[in-house]
């Protein structure tokens, strides 16, 4: 087809569809593009929503403050970036300081403890062992999954049998075991909470 | 006589040779390991060292990491596109012949898209000083294999190795006529450094290949580890052979450890300039 | 490589803390073995090199951990200088 | 060696030529991906950001499927190596940004004045010179169409979406075939770097259009290589297939050989210039929404066309009557649509949101002299949906 | 040795370097000594038909005069280099044509994003690709505008004459200085091989405009590169004066240094559009011929504008309303004279002969919904007057 | 036996190499004594002497007067643009390992604006045929100098005489990886011709520097008269010497009559081809 | 200035200007761009005429048949190459061939008669022994300055006194008085025939 | 350079008079001295080799006039090869 009239209902009530933004921020070698990718995939894939993934990449390979957005909805995404983030985890002190601001006020602000060192006067932030879970696992390398699972768990975006699937679509079978244990020990730390 | 004690310096200040360094843009990019750095910090030397006046050296580079030096270099400095860099320096040097001009660039940028340039500039022996910082592959896009990684050596454009033969760069520099040819790596750094100083010294083609650990991509990529363990490598397999004569048998084989390194200074002579 | 040293003068070590990016490089190739890393970590997250407890008169001011050093992190001086008085580093 | 080298990437990688079925893809891979399921037989690239991904995942990808991969000396190799390998039959492809792009204009007009068909991916960054090799950019639409020396013509795509990567990437190779014609898929940073649900068809469910071959044997009368079908599309005859054809970049007669008078010339930059021109209805593309009766339409492709439908959706929830005309072939530029639009009397306005400094803006002044509000942006940022609402709601 | 042979072309050519007097000159030998009347420093070139006599006379004279001629590896190279002379002061041109223009695309963006100075003559042949290489084009106006990826400003002058090949190479040279940024000359064919009268006055009544230096001694405060005045053009600081300056293709702040983000990028790159946009009063040029009251006005340049003269002139001795609008700019376009003569709502109609397929055309089109009327050919000969004047009378 | 008569044949008729070659396009467009055609002639004469399939060649040239070369050779055979010859065709030969392709083009275009793909090609050990033809000039253009005219030698950008060293093209060939390098001259077309066939024989890099008369560029401005007197020139000094070790003496002097000029085929190795 | 606007008296009885339109015809290496520059230097600097020089260049340096136009006006010249020669002099037969029908009716045509052969049913050609003549002056390279003689006293479109001085300003001082001598050879034979 | 040869036959020499420029390479490096200029020109004008007086017999058929050729110009043929009847000329 050449050409593609969208019916006028296409254009209606746009603005009642539910979308979540999230943010991941840390520094190269976190693995954060793939904590990203992970929970679009769920979501896209598994949960049959819609879902964008994008990330920003700073001229460093390693050292610089990256973020990952993923954007997931009941209805097409257009825009593919975060505007205001529901929730916003980060794993690295630049980052904190770089992506702060792009939480709307209410968000969901989760960090790890020995990463990332919060400012006094700033409320509501969820700290949570990420690294120390994930080298209680055997590699800190499964830090991003654990703060992944912990995303999860206290916002329900994507159902966990999804990630679980999406883990094992993406990741090489001799780590997706450990994967699994990193996420769901996310999970259940952020349900432990009783927050959600 | 005191002991030693030390002192742990504030951020914004101040190593001795700061001078000659855009200080205020440490620290630069690269990578924990990256070769480059120490590259950047030997030019600085020799320029203080070469006892000529510091606003008459000029550095120019090309694209990739290495071609960032140009942009720490406290002196002219120009950061121009993906191997242009030697003729972007031929204009300078030829309209101003007082300019002590070095191109630090990196493999891919002077031998690969570059390499047009390289081997005329050695031709016509332009007075140039060419430092090639040659760490196997593509830093900055990722790890891409080019035309001096070793045959087997993997890259994200050769997932299976290498089959290309690499250049071998001081035969290529010597056969097109380079009046200064020498390989160190950044291990070597005093050598390196004497290397710089002499290219300065030189009217004509000098070509100094100087190998640098890429840990992010070309290490990981060949588990290699990190930049101490390419390091290593080259402390254990580089052998020092000034003026080898045998310059077609330096092909570097970074897989087989069994095979030696070759760095020295190999040639030196004297041959007509460049003077249009 | 040369390692060589002209003559052994004792050093005092500089440590540019924030440059550093933990690359083991001064510590590995320290001929005295002079340096360790760290506890603390700078505000990029690397532990950098200080002087060893009983090392502290060990460095000769060899300049190789300058040298190598990729970030421009660490430096040393010559004590006898200093005590010429002369303010000024010239390590360069 | 290098065989046995293929043969263990085939044990390492089993993957069939056309992934069908539905993934989360990176758009850069969906693009390498519609470059395998159209039957990609050559490629020949050279690293740069944001491109080098399409690479990556064809040298993975392509050897265990018994086409070519190989990393080039500089783009100037590429874009000619492309030529070499379609000349002898290849469906061939390079993937490139901005520098490389300046860097192949010379050998795209010999593709265009030798009528061998070539795909060329254009990942957009924020430009000129080196710009922001990392961020996005959509400013070079009018060297796409304007870049080498001379009058020639062109086709060029653009993705708005990971799953359009695919299936325009697809198109494109079908399209230089038919038309004997280098094409461009013009992508920009965002788009290539964008994750998102692609869903690949059956192989046999994907379209394919060959080339027009010699309707003669080899070895008889001599074959001509320009000849053009009513179509103004003249068969291609291979290296190798006996037909022994000349092609040169000199001006040349229908059998290929120089001729180098002002009449050949005109007839035959004419044709290159009006088989492209005059075959526009067949090969333009759009989506439009909600334009029937909108007072205000918006001009937009690419990652921008995403912001514009959100805003132009927006609107509409608020009564407002505007549409949105997101063009998928940029070139050929959809003249004829735009002008039955403005006939219709009802609109009064375009807006045409960028990221360059009013490239395609151009085209649509020619047009009109309605309004063309302007919403431009260098490079480095998409606009945000709000940014076109307020121009629609002003 | 070099030096004793600059030494005997000394001796064996005592020449002056602005040969005031008049000559019987061809157009690529007046473009040549309009560059050394200009005080040109450095020409890198490489050989091309038709632009060939251009080097070919510089590499007589220059030497002599103390300049540097160095014939280069290619044209990526010529580009290259000139432009780091420029960057170490020097007054550099190169001269090339159609398939080199393309070749240097990539480091005219680098120029223009530097903003270092220097002059390209484009002796247009019939294109595309190799084309007619000794037979005349108008074909790459649209390049010199479009050809680098993304959006940058430069200025283009099209001579008519020999004459003209001599005044504005002069003129080239004193808007690159002024202006910091890349200016061609576009030349055709036929003009650059045209042999006609051609003055050159004394060097002291030649036009010089000098670069605007720093206003501050070396070693103070940083010199900041890329710190416009207000005419938005920033000073500049050469090669070995001590300023320590740093220059970058990449995104860069006004100390020269990267600054890669997207506010920093729209800034800088609208500055290098607006520099020579909205300065375009001063820097567009055309000449008029009974345009007042004209129902029908001819716009064209190069060669082209000999043949619309005379079918004007003819015209008009007919008793026929005609007019001729002679670009002696092409870029920037002379959009606010073109909407000056419409506003006065005499003229009808426009004529546009050009040997191209329609390239300035667009530019016309793009300003006025009354009928431009195109007389095309895609090269190798220049339209005769009675072609011209068959449209106006029709 | 019967004595000789002598045939003049109409102008269409025919040569029988003819069938070899677009023979409609004879007389070709060089100049008198111009030794291109020679090469072309001895070219068509290998192809019938190779005994593969003539459907099975394909000649790319670039652009010049050398860059003509393929427009009069009866096989599949493509003009592409300045300098791209090498790719253009390295296409060709990796997607149809099956054909032989051999580039014919001169020395402005496979060594100056081409210089890259030459040492490229050659790394890689593309399985290409080169026959680069040596007039030491620009000829279409007009008789400029070049990266192969001698020092001293003029021409029209160089009218006091260049003064840039020449590429040594066999020794450059040599450094790069080619597996076949040879150098004759069109006197020598017996001999070229057993190199060619050679160069179709081998797979992989093979190079053949051919040196050809250009009388009415560089023969005029250096005094050397027609053709006739440059082949004279090539009768009188030069030298064989097949597989010459001290590739790298083997700079090209014409001015100076004392130098000889040493031709032969110089290098004949087997080295894995590229097969990506 | 950036504009100069023309008055309109330019415009008026343009046709009553006098234009000679000359074609040389040749090969390379004869010569006839240099009789072209020549002629068109004697009008436009020394007879203070306008006068434009074009030439055809084909692929071919040697071989090919080239040819050199001069428009000699009291007018500007717009169009640079002619249209109707009112004089053609041809010096090889393909250019003889080519250019013959460029010829305007009642034109002068000159022709090498040992170099061109005419056709039959064409009238009223001048042949002259030009390279003859310049043998006899000691060298075939003067035919072309012979040939231009005779244009030159055949149709005094420029002086033989401009002519002169042409010659001494473009050519090589020893060989100035043997082109003087071939071209007032040219002139005279052309007088002789007391046509002009 | 070698202008052996194989054996000493008879040749007979063909000339393709269009094609000729005239540059000499023929008449000036055949081993037996056969040839020289004729008087006519062709189309272009130029003179082309012809066999001569007292030549006849005197090509060895060694083909280097045939082989150094750039313009195709001439060729030799065997006379032998001819008696044996065999029309085709591949001389090539």
């Amino acid at each position: 087809m050449k050409r593609s009239a969208a019916k006028m209902s296409d254009t209606k009530n746009v603005s009642a569809s539910t979308t979540s933004q999230v943010r991941f921020g840390g520094v190269g070698g976190q693995g954060i593009v793939l904590a990203g990718r992970l929970l679009g995939l769920a979501a896209a894939i598994f949960d049959g929503k819609e879902a964008v993934c994008t990330q920003s990449y700073g001229p460093e390979a390693r050292g610089g403050a990256s973020k990952t957005d993923v954007i997931i909805s009941d209805k097409p995404v257009d825009y593919p970036f975060v505007i205001e983030a529901d929730v916003l985890a980060v794993l690295f002190q630049e980052a904190y300081v770089k992506f702060r601001p792009s939480l709307k006020a209410g968000g969901t602000l989760i960090i790890d403890t020995e990463l990332v060192t919060p400012a006094e006067d700033d409320k509501d932030v969820i700290g949570i062992p990420a690294t120390k879970i994930a080298e209680n696992l055997g590699t800190r390398l499964a830090t991003n999954v654990v703060i992944l699972g912990y995303v999860v768990g206290k916002t329900n975006v994507v159902s966990r049998d999804s990630m679980v699937e999406a883990i094992r679509t993406i990741m090489k079978p001799k780590i997706v075991d450990l994967n699994i244990k990193a996420l769901d020990a996310g999970i259940s730390l952020a349900q432990s909470d009783g927050v959600s | 006589m005191t002991v030693t004690e030390q002192i742990i310096h504030p951020a914004a200040n101040l190593h001795p040779i700061d001078h000659l360094l855009r200080a205020d843009r440490l620290p630069h990019i690269l990578c924990p390991g990256c070769g480059i750095g120490t590259v950047i910090h030997a030019y600085a030397h020799a320029i203080a060292g070469s006892g000529i006046d510091e606003d008459k050296h000029v550095c120019v580079s090309g694209i990739g990491c290495s071609g960032r030096a140009a942009g720490y270099m406290n002196v002219d400095s120009y950061h121009s596109t993906h191997g242009r860099a030697l003729p972007f320096a031929l204009g300078i040097a030829v309209y101003k012949p007082e300019l002590n001009v070095t191109v630090i660039s990196g493999d891919g940028d002077l031998t690969a898209i570059g390499g047009n340039h390289l081997i005329h500039a050695a031709r016509r022996n332009v007075n140039l000083n060419v430092i090639c910082i040659n760490n196997f592959n593509y830093g900055m896009t990722g790890g891409q294999v080019g035309p001096t990684t070793p045959i087997g050596a993997k890259g994200t454009t050769a997932p299976n190795g290498a089959v290309e033969h690499p250049f071998n760069l001081p035969y290529l520099a010597k056969a097109t006529g380079a009046v200064f040819v020498a390989r160190w790596t950044v291990l070597h750094v005093r050598e390196f450094q004497e290397a710089i100083l002499r290219s300065m010294e030189k009217t004509g083609f000098c070509f100094i290949e100087v190998l640098a650990p890429c840990p992010t991509s070309f290490g990981r990529a060949n588990n290699i580890g990190d930049g101490l363990h390419e390091m290593e490598i080259y402390r254990e397999r580089c052998r020092i052979e000034n003026g080898a004569s045998n310059l077609e048998e330096l092909d570097i084989d970074l897989i087989d450890e069994s095979k030696s390194i070759t760095v020295g200074n190999f040639v030196d002579i004297e041959r007509t300039p460049f003077t249009p | 490589m040369d390692l060589s040293l002209a003559q052994v003068p004792v050093g005092r070590v500089h440590v540019i803390a924030e440059r550093c990016k933990q690359c083991d490089f001064c510590i590995t190739y320290c001929p005295t073995d002079v340096l360790i890393y760290s506890e603390e970590t700078n505000a990029k997250g690397y532990h950098y090199p200080m002087v060893a407890e009983g090392k502290e008169s060990a460095c000769v001011h060899c300049r190789f951990c300058d040298l190598i050093c990729p970030e421009l992190a660490i430096y040393t001086t010559d004590v006898a200088d200093e005590e010429d008085a002369s303010g000024e580093s010239d390590a360069g | 060696m290098p065989d046995s080298a293929i043969a263990a990437k085939v044990q390492a990688d089993r993957k069939p030529r056309v992934l069908t079925g539905t993934h989360f893809m990176l758009g850069d891979h969906a693009c390498a991906e519609g470059a395998l399921a159209a039957g990609l037989d050559f490629f020949g690239g050279y690293p740069i950001t944001p491109s080098t991904e399409i690479a990556e995942l064809l040298a993975r990808r392509l050897p265990p499927l018994g086409g070519r991969f190989v990393q080039m000396e500089d783009e100037l190799a590429s874009m000619a190596a492309i030529i070499g390998a379609s000349a002898a039959g290849a469906r061939s492809f390079t993937a490139t940004s901005g520098p490389g792009f300046s860097l192949m204009m010379e050998n795209i007009g010999l593709a265009a004045m030798l009528e061998i068909p070539c795909v060329i991916a254009d990942v957009q960054r924020a430009s000129p010179s080196t710009g922001l090799p990392t961020m996005v950019g959509q400013s070079d639409i009018l060297q796409a169409r304007w870049g080498s020396h001379g009058d020639y013509g062109i086709i060029a795509y653009c993705p708005s979406s990971p799953q359009e990567c695919f299936d325009l990437t697809v198109r494109a190779f079908n399209a230089a075939d038919q038309y004997r014609v280098p094409v461009f898929v013009l992508m920009d940073e965002i788009i290539g770097h964008m994750t998102e649900r692609v869903i690949i068809p059956a192989a046999d469910d994907l379209p394919f259009v060959p080339r027009k071959g010699p309707r003669q044997a080899p070895g008889g009368e001599p074959f001509l290589s320009y000849a053009p079908d009513e179509d103004m599309i003249p068969p291609i005859a291979h290296a190798g297939e006996g037909y022994r054809v000349h092609m040169t970049g000199l001006t040349h007669d229908e059998r290929g050989y120089p001729a180098l008078d002002a009449d050949t010339h005109n007839k035959l930059i004419n044709r290159l210039v009006d088989k492209i021109r005059l075959n526009a209805p067949d090969i333009v593309m759009y989506e439009e929404i909600a334009v029937e009766d909108a007072d205000t339409i918006v001009i937009a492709f690419g990652c921008t066309a995403r912001s514009a439908r959100h805003a132009v959706i927006q609107a509409r929830s608020e009564g407002l009557k505007c549409g949105l005309l997101r063009l998928i072939t940029v070139w050929p530029f959809p003249e004829q649509r735009i002008r039955e639009l403005i006939k219709r009397g009802k609109v009064k306005r375009f807006i045409v949101p960028e990221i360059n400094l009013g490239q395609l803006r151009r085209e649509v002044e020619r047009l009109t002299q309605l309004p063309v509000e302007r919403l431009n942006h260098a490079g480095g940022a998409m606009p945000v949906p709000d940014a076109i609402l307020e121009m629609i709601r002003s």
